[in-house]
């Protein structure tokens, strides 16, 4: 046993845990991710029950165009997730850095135009800081549409940040080929978290550009 | 000269009933703590080990005892909370005819303004006797009006109105304290609730220089705002007559009805287009940051007044 | 590691479902419905997270186990959101 | 088995490696149980050192020990240390991740490195808050209600945020972690329905865990975000509703007062089970309860505003759901109370522990529906009464608990026993400062003395007094065990792999375990707690 006193405290026959197990372990701090978002959509929906009117007319401030796009954009990305763990599934792996690589840019023109978005209202002083200026009746409570906007969309698009950084390593371990049929938990993993965003933007899109535009 | 007071006075209508729920809960755990103490002590002094005892056939679990510790609980629980929230519900529904004052809290006092201006600050003169109403609200922060002897605490909220009432049983002076916290000097917003019969109380309003009453004052500032030039019959602008608007309900341009009470009348003032009033044109314009807490509760006043609220007044017509 | 493989066609399909529904959820905002519209871009949204969810999350494959945790989240979600509502829908004055 | 046990240089999980690296990297559940031991004490005892203070600044009536401020920074820290980096970590992540794969036979937690990195976060949000509270403070109670945190205290409000924000996604993927090890890696034949309730339990809070956390997460960034950006969406003058913060607030700070009792009910059914000889009266009947409490606790939070703005018909609603809280915990107590029945009872320290939480628990939650109760919670709502009922339940039973637990695993943990008649003082030492700090607060509260005060009125001093002669002897009783148990490391008596003659598979494996828990994989064929009183 003298020998079992290595440096290195590896322990012989770690259990493997199956893929589903894996998964299930993404899917409970995915149920997290829900209730992080879900206080903010429940702000927003009792508030936007207080203040109807209010937030119908500072929901036509934002760039319905943009968000549109967006949300295809979005889904899309999805689709080339969902075809990248596809591939990884059946082992080809060209198949999976290709799909890998369309979905990082298709995030990245959704985080472009974001940003174009994002700029476009602060040059009309939307951000709701110091120098918050709202040409509409009830500035104070459009403040509070606004504020719920910027962040709902801020942490959602960090969390894209968070997707799109992942998915940039596992396309370098993949062309290192350290991503195999046999081994590709961290693209299906990767590919929940993108899902959920996805899902995320689902909802924030009809709830923040869409009200109000009849 | 220890004397150790461990119970407060009892100095509202309410205390009582509050008292007595409490003896009653404290009557039902003290059951339960001794059920539990004594079957422990019991239990453990028979069956130590080392001690010969019948162990035999140990039961390990039994649906129907479970099943009736369960239900007994739920019966008991049910009674328990019932009794309670009756009260709960009592201390919430004021008189029909009340007192009304008005109470800011800010860091680190309390202001009141009686019906007819008289201004205190930290000391809150009432009758006994009589059902007093404070209409609360606060300049900064959460705090909250507390006062032990009559067993009522409500928080002030600022941006909103929260309410108490009470009707005093006993002369004296009570403490007020500010319950919750609201920062450096919170341990120092205190005061003092001083309960008068009802002839010194009224010697004390009179003696106080109070000069304008709420209602007075409210209608000044209702000029001075220029409301007057909206809200008055042969105005240029087609705004709602606020006579009899008071308590009212009020049909919205989006279809729904509210009651027009104290918080709608504040967010009329401040938040005009949120509520708009059927077949007018939203126009009014926002009032906030131009009138101080104390100011809109004036308005409110006066705005009461013409709907021949006996409101403000109400509760001294009835001293005299 | 085996595990369900969808294939790539069903993908493909759910793609399409999920675009037409985005023209019908933008489509439908420009039309006068009153309280509808909130209904209408809410039931397409849930149908939309759903088509994400089952298909593209493969939870139409998964154990009961993980369909429980992701019915978890949403539930207490609604939960948050009921509760907080008992407050804000009954209150008589104020807010 | 004993042969392996007293053989004290076989190799196990404390002797495998000495250095600094091999316990900082160590993915091994049991050493990072130990870093996580070795923290929360740290931060228990500074979080009582700000209670001594505030405690001697309340001997008399007047400001003579500290200022306003400092007062108010001392309350914070010890509610905001206390909470979340003592109480909320201190069962599931020391004896939690000890024990939760040993128990079900299992050799690690299913994401060991993921463990390492809960221990990181849950230190990096430590530190991060400790410096924060010693050098600048903060003074906003634990609470953090806004407008006051976001608009008015000139306080390091942003970075204690910071903090408990990081260490909150320590507790998330520990909760994680827990789940996933339950459900996936118990030993052929550890059916449901044969785990340990200290399992059950634990399954339990890493549910709550894992769905409440992430909402303080963000309502504590939204006051951060206020404060930074000027982003509000509490802000009063703004339209917002602070009444709305404090919904999320105890959306989540409910549900955390389970957190912090739940483990420890499953230490004591543990406790109570191995010392009476007994399989736990109503076994099905405990587990579900837990499960119960888990569940309806996150519709009770409300509660905690029943004077603070909200409408008196929703204040109605939480009222009841707290009352039926009430009875899965009543369940428990019944039925501990039922398992010493015909049991073959010893009074060793745990056991006192063990009898102490039942008794201390029931009288903090029975004082807990009194503040349930609507109409009394008006009188006593932010006075010391709700300062007694809570530290009745967490201090009383909680505490108790977790001391319970780590003495009857000590031999475990350490592969030593501690000297029994010190640890019997201590145990009765503290029962009795206990309740001699707590007590009468419960009066002083009655009589209408608020929290968060300084200084007060004359006529509360007396019981005041009490109390403060109370935590003294508190602060002795915490230090004994302290000084016993690192004290027993050198000299206490080597132990064996069961000393307590209790059944469950982490007795069944070394003390202390070897790196791999087991040396094969345990085949469970029967139910917990399989003892037969009468034959001993
Ligand atoms: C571990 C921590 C813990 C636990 C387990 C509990 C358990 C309970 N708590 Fe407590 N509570 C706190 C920690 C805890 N609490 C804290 C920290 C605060 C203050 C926060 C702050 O403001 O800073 C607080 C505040 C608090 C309030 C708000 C008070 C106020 O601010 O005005 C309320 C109100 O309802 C409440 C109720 C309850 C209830 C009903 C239970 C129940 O779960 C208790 C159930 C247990 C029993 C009832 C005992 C066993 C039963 C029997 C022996 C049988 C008899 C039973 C019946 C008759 C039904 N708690
Ligand atoms: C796990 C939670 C926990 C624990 C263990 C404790 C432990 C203690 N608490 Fe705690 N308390 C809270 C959680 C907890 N508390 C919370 C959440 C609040 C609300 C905060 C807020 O309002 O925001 C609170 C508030 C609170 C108050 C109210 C303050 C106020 O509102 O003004 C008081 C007053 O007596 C108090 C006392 C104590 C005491 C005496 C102990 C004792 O049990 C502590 C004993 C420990 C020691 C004493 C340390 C060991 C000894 C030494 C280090 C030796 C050195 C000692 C000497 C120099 C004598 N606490
Ligand atoms: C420019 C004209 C104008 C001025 C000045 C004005 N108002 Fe109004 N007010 C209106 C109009 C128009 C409405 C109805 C539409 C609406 O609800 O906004 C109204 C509605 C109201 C209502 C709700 C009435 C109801 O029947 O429900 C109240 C209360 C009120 N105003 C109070 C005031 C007070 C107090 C002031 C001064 C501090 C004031 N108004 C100043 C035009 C005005
Ligand atoms: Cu005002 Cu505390
Ligand atoms: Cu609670």
């Amino acid at each position: 046993m003298a020998e079992a006193r290595a440096p290195t405290l590896d322990r012989p026959e770690l259990p493997e845990l199956d893929q589903e197990s894996i998964s299930l372990g993404m899917w409970i701090f995915l149920a997290s991710e829900v209730m992080f978002f879900g206080a903010l959509f429940a702000a927003y929906i009792i508030y936007r029950n207080a203040y109807p009117q209010v937030f119908a007319e500072a929901s036509r401030h934002l760039n319905v165009w943009i968000g549109g796009v967006n949300t295809g954009l979005l889904l899309t990305s999805s689709l080339t997730v969902a075809l990248a763990v596809n591939a990884a599934q059946l082992g080809k792996r060209k198949l999976l850095i290709a799909f890998l690589l369309l979905t990082i840019v298709l995030g990245l023109i959704f985080l472009g135009l974001k940003g174009l978005e994002y700029s476009q209202e602060f040059e009309e002083n939307l951000f709701p800081g110091r120098n918050f200026i709202y040409p509409g009746p009830e500035p104070e409570k459009a403040r509070l549409f606004f504020s719920l906007y910027f962040t709902m969309t801020g942490l959602h698009a960090l969390h894209m940040l968070a997707g799109l950084l992942t998915f940039s390593i596992i396309v370098l371990l993949a062309w290192r080929k350290k991503i195999t049929q046999e081994n590709y938990i961290s693209v299906e993993l990767a590919g929940l978290f993108w899902h959920f965003v996805d899902i995320v933007w689902i909802f924030l899109f009809p709830l923040l550009y869409l009200i109000g535009r009849t | 000269m220890v004397d150790l007071p461990i119970f407060p006075i009892e100095a509202s209508t309410i205390a009582i009933h509050v008292d007595l729920l409490l003896t009653g809960l404290v009557a039902i755990s003290t059951v339960f703590t001794l059920i539990v103490l004594v079957l422990m002590v019991y239990f453990g002094l028979k069956y130590r080990r080392g001690k010969t005892a019948d162990r035999s056939n140990p039961p390990l679990t039994s649906t129907k005892i479970e099943l009736a510790w369960i239900f007994g609980l739920i019966l008991l629980s049910v009674g328990a909370y019932t009794w309670a929230t009756v009260i709960f519900f009592n201390m919430n529904r004021p008189p029909e005819e009340t007192i009304d004052i008005s109470v800011v809290g800010l860091q680190w006092m309390w202001k009141f303004q009686h019906a007819d201006g008289q201004r205190e600050i930290n000391e809150l003169h009432v009758p006994v006797g009589y059902p007093v109403r404070l209409v609360m609200t606060s300049q900064d922060v959460i705090h909250s009006f507390f006062v032990p002897a009559f067993r009522l605490k409500n928080d002030v909220i600022p941006g909103r109105y929260t309410e108490l009432w009470f009707e005093a049983t006993k002369t004296g002076e009570f403490h007020l304290f500010c319950a919750e916290y609201c920062g450096t000097n919170h341990a120092e917003m205190i005061g003092k609730i001083i309960v008068m019969d009802p002839r010194a109380y009224q010697e004390w309003l009179g003696g106080q220089p109070g000069g304008v009453s709420m209602v007075q004052a409210g209608e000044e500032l209702f000029t001075e705002l220029g409301c007057s030039s909206c809200h008055v019959a042969g105005a240029g602008v087609r705004a709602p007559t606020l006579a009899g608007m008071f308590g009212s309900e009020v049909r919205l341009a989006s279809g729904e009805t509210v009651v027009a009470d104290e918080a709608y009348i504040r967010e009329s003032i401040l938040f005009p287009q949120e509520k708009i009033v059927t077949g007018y044109d939203p126009i009014m314009p926002s009032y906030q940051g131009r009138v101080s807490e104390e100011q809109i509760m004036q308005l409110i006043a006066y705005i009461r007044s013409l709907s021949g609220e006996t409101g403000p007044e109400g509760g001294e017509d009835e001293n005299q | 590691m085996s595990s369900h493989i969808t294939p790539r066609r069903t993908y493909i399909f759910v793609y399409l479902a999920l675009l037409i529904l985005l023209g019908g959820t933008i489509g439908v905002a420009y039309v006068d419905l009153g309280i509808w519209n909130t209904v209408a871009a809410i039931t397409i949204a849930v149908v939309k997270a759903l088509l994400v969810v089952l298909f593209f999350m493969h939870v139409k494959y998964s154990s009961n186990l993980t369909r429980v945790y992701v019915l978890a989240g949403f539930l207490w979600l609604a939960l948050l959101i009921g509760l907080t509502l008992t407050d804000y829908l009954t209150r008589t004055s104020g807010f | 088995m004993s042969t392996i046990a007293l053989d004290r240089y076989r190799q196990n999980y404390l002797n495998i490696s000495y250095t600094a690296k091999s316990w900082l990297l160590s993915t091994d559940h049991k050493r990072i149980g130990i870093l996580y031991m070795i923290s929360i004490t740290l931060f228990f005892f500074l979080g009582g050192i700000a209670a001594v203070l505030f405690r001697l600044e309340l001997l008399t009536p007047q400001a003579d020990l500290v200022k306003a401020e400092t007062y108010n920074k001392l309350f914070t820290l010890h509610g905001v240390i206390m909470v979340w980096f003592f109480l909320i970590p201190s069962i599931p992540s020391v004896l939690g991740n000890f024990l939760i794969p040993l128990m079900i036979g299992a050799r690690e937690v299913a994401f060991p490195r993921l463990n390492l990195v809960s221990w990181y976060l849950f230190m990096l949000g430590g530190l991060f808050t400790f410096v924060v509270l010693i050098t600048g403070g903060v003074d906003t109670g634990w609470t953090f209600y806004t407008p006051y945190s976001s608009s008015f205290s000139n306080s390091a409000v942003v970075a204690t945020i910071i903090g408990v924000f990081i260490t909150g996604f320590s507790s998330i993927f520990t909760g994680l972690n827990f789940i996933v090890t339950i459900h996936k890696l118990r030993a052929p034949g550890m059916k449901w329905s044969r785990l340990p309730l200290f399992i059950w339990s634990h399954y339990a809070t890493s549910l709550i865990l894992v769905l409440a956390t992430p909402v303080l997460a963000i309502t504590l960034g939204l006051i951060a975000i206020e404060r930074v950006f000027g982003v509000g969406i509490f802000d009063p003058a703004l339209g917002g509703d602070p009444v709305l913060f404090e919904h999320f607030f105890w959306f989540y700070s409910h549900p955390a007062v389970y957190i912090m009792i739940l483990p420890g009910m499953g230490v004591t059914s543990e406790i109570i089970a191995a010392f009476t000889r007994r399989r736990i009266f109503g076994y099905t009947f405990v587990a579900m309860a837990s499960l119960a409490i888990a569940i309806i606790g996150f519709l009770v939070w409300g509660h905690h505003i029943f004077v603070g703005g909200q409408s008196a018909y929703a204040s109605a609603v939480f009222s009841g759901l707290s009352y039926m809280v009430a009875i899965p915990s009543a369940v428990k107590v019944f039925n501990w109370t039922a398992t010493l029945y015909k049991g073959s009872i010893s009074f060793d320290t745990p056991m006192l522990y063990a009898l102490g939480f039942i008794w201390l628990f029931t009288i903090g939650g029975l004082t807990g529906l009194f503040v349930a109760s609507l109409a009394i919670d008006v009188h006593v709502h932010d006075t010391y009464f709700v300062i007694a009922h809570f530290h009745y339940i967490m201090v009383g039973a909680s505490v108790m608990a977790y001391l319970g637990g780590i003495h009857y695993w000590w031999p475990k943990l350490s592969g030593r026993m501690y000297p029994e008649g010190w640890g019997r003082a201590a145990a009765l030492l503290i029962f009795f400062g206990f309740n001699l700090t707590f007590f009468p607060q419960f009066l002083l509260g009655y009589m209408g003395m608020p929290r968060r005060y300084h200084v007060y009125a004359e006529e509360f001093q007396v019981l005041n007094v009490m109390s403060t002669a109370g935590a003294s002897i508190l602060a002795v009783g915490y230090l004994l065990p302290l000084a016993y148990l690192l004290w027993s490391l050198r000299t206490g008596s080597i132990a064996i792999a069961s000393p307590w003659g209790a059944s469950g598979l982490e007795w069944q494996t070394g003390s202390p375990p070897p790196m791999e828990n087991f040396e094969e994989i345990p085949i469970v064929t029967e139910e917990a707690y399989t003892y037969r009183p009468e034959s001993s």
